[in-house]
């Protein structure tokens, strides 16, 4: 009764999790310069991290394993935004923001 | 389904290869290296190497990156454009590449359980396991019992390494080689930002809990003493990023750490002495105690501990040895 | 299908093999050579893991006791665990020493040439 | 499913690495590797339940935890030669 149910539930989040995913990959050769490519990447991992892993763990159910699903999940959910704030911030700093701002991403957004 | 996603990996591994030789910037270089030893190491985990695919990346992937940097930041950071001897060099490769490419068609298929490399000790490794030493990974059972004497080598191969490179690197720079960056000493490391701060000193135990489940969890699940000896070392890596190397030095101090690299080495030694006081043969574990499975589980877990000591401790000393040199 | 999954991870080893030489033949950067240097080993390492790999079998890794299972060679996985430690202890030395040229010579590139000579 | 995940994050990978080939400037590169680290642990993790080989999860993890030490240390770097060397650019 339940195992279907969970089944299909684990499938639409991977599924989910993994279009997520490869939109991501798209947006990171598709956009035009560094800060859009982040947007595009960034987002896309941390949710579609979260819907992989978390689909996963419905398979598992409730072991060993899914204790470390969800370690695993919690530090990518905390690490992915700080590498991203800090190559955000690293780009600035050198510099690289002016001449993207104006004349490309502004257009685009 | 498995194979194919190995063949995938390893082409992008060819054409990362091929990208980090043609690469211009050095940086570039180091960084797709990364990137190789990440693509390498998911290849080795679909050949069932766990153990060896989570030192590759623990190792390769993420101590090395860091030492390349190190390094980089005390050399030049793009490659000058040179002339090169490509005609010999294109002719020597051809002609190698041929060879060996004729060998493989000797080889046995991937995967042949008949190739001769399966037939010879593989299978007395196992059974011998099963009834001797008792703990289900058969890598950490040959890595400490039945192949003690190499490990017991590569142990004090790599604090070999250590001592040179402190011999090389671990005094002060020599005068007038002062570089403009010792000033200023706010900006290392990535103190002011406090996110990266909050999140890392977060991580770090985190890192080091799970260094030491490797570490003594190695005889059940993939790890052993030299994964965890570099998960330890990453912790205080990461640690030394952020805070800045003078701190780290101060949470770990380098005569620990040599005293950490000689003392794990020391311990994997005094083991076998030990065993031969009792009676036995060097590394003979079988004497430490009346039960021999216990007796060979009590001296895997003493000779893990003494390499993950030693791996940890030359790790670090290394990075400080960069570090150091970096504000010299 | 299957020549190619049979033969390829050796083909992978001999590419990446030569890669890796070809770069330590043809950059005159130190560095560089390191790098070339750590690719032509992993080609071996990819080399030992291949060989080890027994179709079906698993990671000789026992689980719930099931001694029974197929399993992939775990000596030349044990052989790689420990040359990968010892690999990155000798590029650290191979660094060291790079750090020192560049102390001496003010240059990693080209040490061979004569104006390298001060 | 558990197949086309792997496929869509192996596929994944590959862009990710035509971005870190391609990347006009450093920091390009940077966000490949991390994202290219991030499809890696998810691949692992897949690839664990794939083989049904629990244990694997452990690698997955690993690479987590790598992964973020790795980019840490390429902006330190970059903040450090921003430093030492303020006249050169990003590239």
């Amino acid at each position: 009764m339940m195992a279907p149910l969970l089944d299909v539930i684990s499938w639409v989040m991977l599924v989910g999790g993994a279009a997520f995913v490869f939109i991501g990959g798209v947006g990171a050769i598709r956009m035009p310069d560094l800060y859009t490519r982040m947007h595009a990447t960034s987002l896309t991992d941390t949710l579609g991290s979260l819907l992989i892993l978390g689909g996963l763990m419905v398979q598992a159910g409730f072991s060993l394993m899914t204790l470390k699903l969800i370690a695993v999940t919690l530090f990518l959910l905390f690490t992915n935004p700080v590498s991203a704030y800090a190559l955000a911030n690293a780009a600035l700093l050198s510099g690289l923001e002016p001449k993207l701002a104006d004349d490309e991403s502004e257009n685009e957004s | 389904m498995i194979e194919i996603l190995s063949i995938f990996l390893l082409c992008l591994t060819v054409i990362t290869a091929v990208a980090v030789i043609r690469a211009r910037s050095l940086f570039t270089a180091v960084m797709l290296m990364g990137i190789f030893s990440l693509l390498m190491a998911a290849a080795f985990l679909l050949l069932d190497a766990a153990d060896v695919a989570l030192t590759e990346a623990a190792v390769g992937a993420g101590i090395s990156t860091v030492l390349m940097l190190s390094a980089l930041a005390l050399t030049a950071s793009k490659e000058r454009v040179e002339h090169v001897r490509f005609g010999v060099a294109v002719i020597v490769c051809t002609v190698l590449a041929g060879a060996i490419f004729y060998a493989t068609f000797d080889k046995p298929p991937l995967g042949d359980p008949n190739a001769p490399v399966h037939q010879h000790v593989a299978p007395e490794f196992f059974s011998i396991t099963r009834e001797e030493i008792g703990i289900p990974n058969v890598v950490t059972a040959i890595l400490g019992s039945f192949r003690g004497y190499d490990t017991l080598g590569e142990v004090i191969v790599v604090l070999t390494a250590g001592i040179g490179v402190l011999f090389l690197i671990g005094g002060t720079a020599p005068m007038g080689q002062v570089s403009p960056s010792s000033g200023d000493q706010t900006i290392r490391g990535l103190r002011h930002h406090q996110p990266l701060r909050v999140i890392a000193k977060w991580a770090i135990p985190f890192i080091m809990i799970f260094a030491f489940y490797v570490q003594f969890h190695g005889e059940y699940s993939p790890g052993g003493g030299f994964q965890a000896g570099a998960l330890f070392a990453a912790a205080i890596i990461l640690y030394g990023l952020i805070e800045g190397h003078r701190r780290s030095v101060q949470v770990i101090p380098p005569a620990v750490l040599r005293a950490m690299a000689a003392g794990g080495a020391l311990l994997y030694g005094a083991v076998g002495v030990v065993t031969m006081l009792m009676g036995g043969n060097f590394l003979e574990y079988r004497v430490l105690h009346e039960n021999s499975t216990t007796a060979q589980q009590m001296g895997i877990i003493l000779i893990e501990a003494g390499v993950g000591i030693t791996v940890a401790g030359v790790l670090l000393a290394i990075f400080h040895a960069f570090a150091a040199r970096d504000r010299a | 299908m299957s020549a190619l999954t049979d033969l390829f991870h050796y083909w992978v080893f001999v590419v990446l093999l030569m890669i890796g030489f070809y770069g330590v033949m043809t950059r005159s950067n130190l560095m560089k050579k390191l790098l070339g240097l750590s690719i032509f080993q992993s080609a071996v390492f990819l080399l030992f893991i291949s060989m080890g790999k027994v179709e079906g079998g698993t990671a000789p890794i026992v689980l719930d006791g099931n001694w029974d299972a197929t399993f992939s060679n775990p000596l030349p996985q044990v052989l790689i665990l420990t040359a990968i430690v010892v690999g990155i202890s000798t590029l650290a030395l191979g660094l060291a020493l790079v750090v020192r040229i560049k102390e001496a010579y003010g240059r990693i590139d080209d040490i061979d040439a004569p104006e390298a000579e001060s | 499913m558990l197949i086309a995940a792997a496929a869509a994050i192996a596929v994944t990978m590959a862009l990710a690495l035509v971005r870190a080939l391609l990347g006009p400037t450093v920091y390009d590169r940077v966000l490949a590797m991390n994202m290219l680290g991030t499809k890696t642990v998810l691949l692992l993790a897949v690839v664990a339940f794939l083989m049904d080989r629990p244990d694997f999860l452990d690698m997955s993890l690993a690479y987590a935890l790598i992964n973020f030490i790795g980019v840490l240390a390429v902006l330190e770097f970059f903040y450090a030669r921003e430093v030492r060397r303020p006249e050169e650019d990003g590239r």
